[in-house]
């Protein structure tokens, strides 16, 4: 059908799996993952509004930017995920339960 | 400064209060060179003031205002008239005089002099102000420098007699904003007292509260709260307490000016705002004025410290104004329609605070002169002073012969003044109140006998006599004190008009409505 | 003499004192002679001017003479006060009466207090006196005559007090001063009295009042009596007597001017001013005041051994006297005993002084310390020894005896003739004519005994007689001026009669009649008819009474028929009460001073320690029971049961739901997702 | 035949992205990242976005992947590769991200898309590289910015304490 509804759904599907994965998984990497996937999505739908919703190139630009600002918050992450490794020794989120003291 | 000297003379003790707390601690000479000055320079625009008052309008003059809250309608107002003249000529005198009696403070000089110089601002404010929010606000800033003032430099019992001083004074503020906050929501909703002045009396005529008349509800509200301050037996206590632990310079301050808030107060709220309640009230000041006189003198009788003794003697002169206040109701229709007796109660009146300020001053400022030298006061423990300390003898012999009531002294002159305007309405009252002149000669000879007559106690053979700056403390309220007594007339044609204008006030009432 | 110059020369007189007053407080020590040529002078131009003015009467000669002159002291619209000057003949002779003898004491002093620590002190006070008795003469409205009333009450105290190191003199000072406020008081009521009914102070304007009936009846004798109480303070009537004889603790020479001669007489000389506004009830009461007075004070005169306080009672009797007369409606013969008075009183004074002096200067020599140079039994035999003190005080004790040729005689006779008059109008009041009498009659003999006492007889103490020596000029003097002038003649020209009082001085002083309109009043004239009527029975009464007083005397103390010990014994009771002055002083100490320095304290007592301690303070400690009470509430109650439950139960609900808190990210996020998830439901609902 | 294309495309991003959410080994949902990541570049290309789509491929794939596999290297033994990596709350996570999954979908239903086609661009890359030296240079200097923060940032993080 091809129609903007359609990218649509296939963003908020990969929305809410990053989501998911974000909300599940105990692994900082895959947490890490779960952003990357709820960051596409947020992607496709600006570039979706950009080829149906007359934002025309904004949109193109716009994702740029994210997959820019992507780059670095995954440098960073992973930085910070393997300083917790050698702190704690593990990237389990659950176990890193700081937050609670 | 050429429309704006009531706010020059208002503000600059607080001007001076910043240049004080700017010099650093340790040079209390600047420190006190400061203080005389901003006093100096606010005696010299209050001797201004006196040159441009206009002797023939009994209104205010020299008004000002200005926008300060105008949601609440609240505005900052000042303007003189023949009352708050003298009273403030008075400040001014006797503010420039403490700084000089309070020379030999050496407790955190810089302090005490900021504090003196706030107080003084809050004095001359409540004198000036003419708005009653402004009023309260200069009544409460005045509060509280003398709170420090009698609790940080005063005697061995400081903290106490400030604490007392400070409840006492603090029960009559709240009767008394109750009172400024009926009388606000009673005349329209504003603060300005020449409004409420002409407002109050038919706005509230016949409203009554709780059964009660609103207008005599407020003015006892409003009494009690001057009464603490005149003070007005039973509302008396704090005040010997105070007095004598107060340092000198309060001493002075405090019987030579706040007690004057207090008759001023009267004056210029219960008389002018509320006549209708004068006449209603005024055989019981009178009868209050008589228990003054002669509780006070038998006070002062049996006192043996020489502060508590002039201290009593105050609450004992304080009486005559207020007899002399009541004498108002004279003029009356219902009375004879007596003017002469009415103008002569109420111009004493006026006078005797001026005259009470001078006289209990002078009193304070030597006794001062005394305990510096010998560090106590108890009268008996003296004797034969006269011998080593003539020049100091002399004047105390004036001051105490002022404070009798002696003719040829202001004080006689604003006592009899008193008793004559009293005299028609009040016989009996005056009649018993006469014995205070003899009982105030009592205490005063006596005491004076005790103190600098008889044999030369051995120990106080060596006493400095009065030395030069004491004397330029005294010497100036000594004149004043004989000069008005001897020719009245000087002061009494600033106060006349604006009494005439009071007076008229309460007789259109009492023409209208009788004796309430 | 033009009348402004009678104003000018009043002004002069009046403010000339005061400014050697002022001279002398500021600057009399530096002075050479500690400025008492200052005092001097002054005095002497006054008593120059006085004189001038007296002398410009005697030639005008015009019995109605009175100017007045005045200036606006207060002037409110209604409330008006003028004070002036009222000059007549009786104030010019007043004037000329207190210049005199003022004069006559600054010259004494020289002498008699040479050497004196405060002595320009003491010139400075004399000068405030002569001011202010001045001030009194000339004063023409109750103002200012209770102005200068005060402040000759002030350079009284002043000067009793001279010699203040002694408690004595301060004593008696402050009571003289107490004493007369309790008269002042009096006379302020009445003051008050008629200011309130006539509006006005000047007299001329009281006395309009009066004639016009806006004052009378009670008031007006409530007023009259109330201006009387001042004037019986300041000359010394019973009961307010007790001060005069104390106030002997100044200086003789004070003692003379003002408690003898002058201040004293102010009393009378008001009571002459006002005598117009008297209803017959006042005068009645101050008839008897007078009356009993004389009477009252010659019966304690008899028994004193003080020379001074013989003199000092003589005076309150004869000011007695004086306002018996005004009482009786003679108050022109009140006023003549009053002038003549002045000078033989004053004159025994100063010649006491002399005495004393001369026995202070032989104690001194003997270095004696304890004796007492004013007591009389120390005295005796000075006759020789001091000639001219002897005469002049004889003469001036002839005079006050009312012997004739002497002044005293005229005057003395006036008033009985006057009180013998009153008391044939009516008789009911008898009682007067006794008092007259009577105290004639003692004073006769209480004089001579002092005159025996002190001059006749061999002396008591032999070792003293030797060093007695006559005073210098300077002090001798004013006692032989003095006592020329106690001679009638002065007061009698031109008439030469010794007997009867016709002359310059009934001619230019003339009765007024009184303005109260009462029946029972007599006129001046009426009672000027009565006086001569009444003339030769009291002169013969009188001479009678006078022989008989010295006859006495005679006996007694000078050739000793009669043991006067014996009598004393005799009258044992009457004697002691006369010796102790009837213990009016232990008396008013008692039911009347102490009481009231006890209600003092129990007044201070109340005041401070029960209404301040207790119920001032009560307020406090209720407010701090109150507070420590709503305090415990506050705290044990509302804080921690109520505010700490809260926050206990927080606590534990905390503790409960602590177990939320898992510190995993990702557990929190899932709460935020549920919590996006509602609110997302609840916008679409 | 282009519906079919993308109807493979999108089922080839879900499934994968499906993987990489439940797989319990952690290489392996890297590895089905690289797939989704591919996906979505190709949906990218239907959407006219063809620079986007390379960029994607080269910084997901080249650049992002790549560094997480690198962190999976380095917080695990080489030995472990295929360690497990257990999930955790899976049914509440479930429901409600169902839920919100269900309420997306629900408004993207729901709501009235206003749709304006557009004609494709011929050169959308001269057209973005205009764009962003013109009127987007600041953001474009300051996401230059952030990624040498981002750079130094993460080099101080990760360098070993002395």
């Amino acid at each position: 059908m091809h129609s903007l509804e359609s990218y649509l759904y296939v963003s908020a599907i990969l929305f809410a799996l990053g989501l998911y994965a974000v909300v599940t998984r105990r692994n900082g990497i895959a947490v890490l993952m779960g952003v990357e996937l709820i960051l596409n999505s947020a992607n496709l739908n600006f570039l979706a509004f950009a080829r149906f919703g007359g934002v025309n190139l904004a949109g193109h630009i716009f994702a740029l930017f994210v997959i820019i600002m992507a780059a670095a918050e995954a440098a960073v992450a992973l930085a910070i995920v393997i300083n917790i490794y050698k702190n704690y020794q593990s990237i389990n989120v659950d176990e890193i339960s700081a937050l609670r003291q | 400064m050429e429309n704006h000297l009531l706010s020059w003379i208002v503000w600059i003790p607080v001007i001076g209060m910043v240049a004080v707390t700017l010099i650093p601690r340790d040079q209390t000479n600047a420190i006190k060179w400061t203080a005389a000055a901003a006093a100096g320079i606010q005696l010299i625009f209050s001797l201004i003031l006196l040159a441009r008052f206009d002797l023939t309008t009994g209104d205010f003059q020299m008004y000002e205002s200005a926008q300060w809250i105008p949601s609440l309608n609240i505005t900052y107002q000042l303007g003189v008239d023949g009352l708050s003249l003298p009273m403030v000529v008075l400040t001014a005198i006797l503010f420039f005089i403490g700084v000089f009696v309070s020379w030999k403070i050496d407790k955190a000089v810089k302090g005490y002099f900021a504090l003196l110089l706030l107080l003084d601002t809050g004095i001359v404010g409540v004198f000036l102000s003419l708005d009653f929010f402004l009023f309260y606000v200069f009544w409460e800033v005045m509060l509280l420098p003398m709170y420090f003032l009698i609790g940080m430099w005063g005697g061995p019992q400081r903290e106490y007699a400030a604490i007392k001083f400070f409840l006492y004074t603090l029960v009559g503020s709240v009767l008394m904003l109750i009172a400024i906050l009926a009388l606000y929501f009673t005349c329209g909703h504003t603060f300005d007292m020449i409004t409420i002045m002409e407002t109050a009396s038919p706005n509230l005529a016949g409203v009554t509260w709780w059964g009660l008349d609103a207008m005599k509800v407020i003015w006892i509200l409003l009494f009690i709260g001057f009464a603490i301050k005149v003070p007005v037996f039973p509302f008396h206590t704090w005040l010997p307490l105070a007095h004598v632990e107060a340092p000198t310079a309060i001493s002075v301050i405090l019987a030579g000016i706040l007690l004057k808030l207090g008759a001023y107060g009267l004056l210029r709220v219960n008389y002018a705002m509320l006549p209708d309640a004068v006449w209603w009230f005024a055989g019981a000041m009178a009868i209050l004025g008589l228990i003054n006189v002669v509780w006070g003198a038998l006070c002062a009788l049996a006192q043996k410290d020489l502060k508590k003794l002039v201290a009593y003697s105050s609450i004992n002169h304080m009486g005559y104004a207020m007899i002399g206040m009541a004498a108002v109701i004279a003029a009356g229709a219902a009375n004879g329609s007596n003017y002469a007796a009415a103008q002569a109660g109420l111009n004493g009146a006026v006078f005797q605070m001026f005259n009470h300020g001078t006289i209990s001053a002078m009193l304070f400022i030597l006794v001062g002169v005394i305990y510096d030298r010998a560090h106590h006061r108890d009268i008996n423990g003296f004797g034969g002073l006269a011998t080593s300390m003539p020049i100091y003898s002399g004047i105390v012999a004036l001051a105490f012969f002022a404070g009798l009531g002696l003719p040829s002294l202001s004080g006689f002159v604003s006592e009899a003044m008193c008793f004559l305007g009293a005299f028609p309405v009040f016989r009996t009252i005056v009649i018993l109140a006469t014995i205070g002149i003899l009982l105030n000669a009592a205490y005063f000879l006596w005491a004076f006998q005790r103190m600098f007559l008889g044999k030369l106690n051995e120990k106080y053979k060596d006493l400095p006599e009065i030395n030069g700056r004491e004397l330029f403390t005294v010497v100036p309220l000594a004149v004043i004190t004989i000069l008005f007594g001897i020719y009245p007339w000087p002061f009494l044609k600033y106060i006349g008009e604006t009494m005439n204008v009071l007076i008229d006030q309460i007789v259109a009432i009492g023409g209208i409505a009788g004796v309430m | 003499m033009t009348e402004n110059i009678f104003i000018d020369y009043s002004l002069l007189i009046l403010f000339l004192p005061l400014v050697s007053f002022l001279i002398l407080v500021f600057t009399g020590k530096r002075l050479p002679r500690q400025g008492d040529w200052v005092g001097i002078g002054a005095i002497l131009t006054t008593l120059a001017l006085s004189i001038s003015m007296f002398v410009s009467m005697l030639i005008e000669y015009e019995p109605g003479f009175s100017h007045e002159a005045s200036f606006s002291w207060i002037n409110l619209s209604a409330f008006q006060v003028d004070l002036g000057f009222l000059v007549d003949n009786i104030t010019i002779i007043m004037l000329l009466v207190v210049s005199l003898i003022s004069s006559m004491t600054h010259i004494f002093s020289t002498k008699y207090l040479e050497g004196d620590i405060r002595y320009s002190r003491y010139y400075a006070y004399l000068g405030l006196f002569t001011f202010s008795m001045n001030g009194i003469v000339l004063a023409n409205n109750l103002i200012s005559l209770y102005m200068f009333w005060e402040l000759v009450g002030v350079s009284s105290y002043l000067l009793i007090q001279h010699w203040f190191e002694k408690d004595s003199a301060a004593d008696a000072a402050k009571k003289a001063f107490l004493t007369n406020r309790v008269g002042d008081i009096g006379f302020f009521i009445g003051i008050m009295l008629i200011f309130s009914t006539v509006g006005a102070f000047t007299y001329s304007d009281i006395f309009a009042g009066v004639a016009d009936g806006t004052i009378g009846g009670t008031i007006l004798t409530f007023a009259g009596i109330g201006l009387f109480l001042g004037a019986m303070g300041k000359s010394s009537q019973f009961p307010l007597h007790i001060w005069l004889p104390d106030a002997m603790e100044g200086p003789t020479p004070v003692s003379a001017l003002m408690h003898a001669a002058t201040m004293v007489a102010a009393g009378v000389y008001m009571s002459v001013r006002i005598f117009p506004l008297f209803t017959p009830d006042a005068l009645t009461v101050v008839a008897y005041v007078g009356g009993f007075t004389a009477l009252f004070a010659a019966s304690i005169a008899i028994t004193q051994n003080d020379i001074k306080k013989v003199l000092a009672y003589s005076t309150v009797s004869q000011l007695g006297y004086m306002i018996l007369a005004v009482g009786t409606g003679a108050y022109i013969a009140g006023f003549f005993h009053l002038v003549t008075h002045a000078m033989f009183k004053a004159c025994l004074f100063y010649c006491s002084g002399s005495v004393i002096h001369a026995m202070h200067h032989a104690l001194h020599k003997k270095h004696d310390h304890e004796t007492d140079p004013q007591d009389m039994r120390n005295m005796g035999g000075f006759k020789d020894k001091m000639p001219v003190t002897y005469a002049t005080m004889l003469i001036a004790t002839l005079a006050i005896s009312g012997v004739p040729l002497f002044s005293g005689f005229l005057s003395k006779d006036a008033v009985l003739a006057g009180t013998l008059s009153f008391v044939i109008h009516h008789p009911e009041h008898f009682f007067l004519a006794i008092c007259g009498f009577g105290a004639a009659l003692i004073t006769a003999f209480y004089m001579f005994r002092l005159i025996f006492m002190t001059f006749h007889g061999s002396p008591t103490k032999k070792e003293l007689i030797d060093d007695i020596h006559e005073s210098p000029k300077a002090m001798t003097y004013p006692l032989i001026l003095l006592a020329t002038l106690s001679f009638f003649i002065f007061y009698t020209l031109p008439s030469v009669n010794p007997i009867s009082d016709h002359g310059w001085f009934k001619d230019l002083v003339v009765p007024q009649d009184s303005f109260v309109q009462d029946s029972a009043i007599l006129s001046a004239h009426e009672i000027e008819e009565g006086m001569h009527h009444a003339h030769y029975l009291a002169m013969a009464l009188s001479l009678l009474v006078a022989g008989l007083g010295i006859g006495l005397s005679w006996m007694m103390y000078y050739r000793k028929i009669l043991s006067a010990d014996e009598w004393a014994k005799k009258t044992g009771p009457m004697y002691n009460l006369s010796l102790n002055k009837y213990y009016f002083d232990e008396n008013y100490q008692k039911y009347l001073i102490q009481p009231v320095l006890k209600l003092a304290d129990k007044v201070a007592y109340i005041d401070w320690d029960l209404y301040d301690k207790y119920f001032i303070n009560g307020f406090g400690r209720v407010t701090d029971w109150i507070s420590r009470i709503t305090g415990r509430l506050d705290y044990e109650g509302i804080d921690q049961t109520l505010v700490d439950g809260v926050g206990r139960s927080a606590g534990k609900m905390g503790s409960g739901l602590k177990q939320i808190q898992t510190g995993k990210l990702q557990n929190y996020l899932l709460f935020v997702l549920a919590g996006v998830i509602v609110i997302l439901v609840f916008q679409t609902i | 035949m282009a519906d079919a294309a993308f109807w493979l495309m999108a089922l080839l991003t879900v499934a994968s992205a499906v993987v990489v959410v439940h797989h319990d080994k952690l290489l392996y949902s890297a590895i089905a990242l690289l797939f989704t990541f591919f996906g979505v570049a190709g949906l990218y290309i239907f959407l006219w976005a063809d620079f986007l789509a390379a960029v994607q491929v080269v910084i997901y794939v080249g650049g992002i992947l790549v560094l997480v596999i690198f962190g999976i290297m380095l917080t695990n033994k080489i030995t472990t590769v295929n360690i497990s990596h257990t999930s955790m709350q899976r049914g509440a996570g479930g429901l409600l991200v169902a839920f919100v999954l269900g309420s997306l979908g629900l408004m993207i239903t729901k709501t009235p898309w206003l749709v304006q086609h557009a004609a494709e661009p011929d050169q959308t890359v001269a057209t973005i590289g205009r764009l962003l030296m013109m009127d987007y240079l600041l953001p474009f200097e300051v996401a230059s910015l952030l990624l040498l923060g981002a750079l130094i940032g993460a080099a101080t993080l990760s360098r070993r304490e002395e």
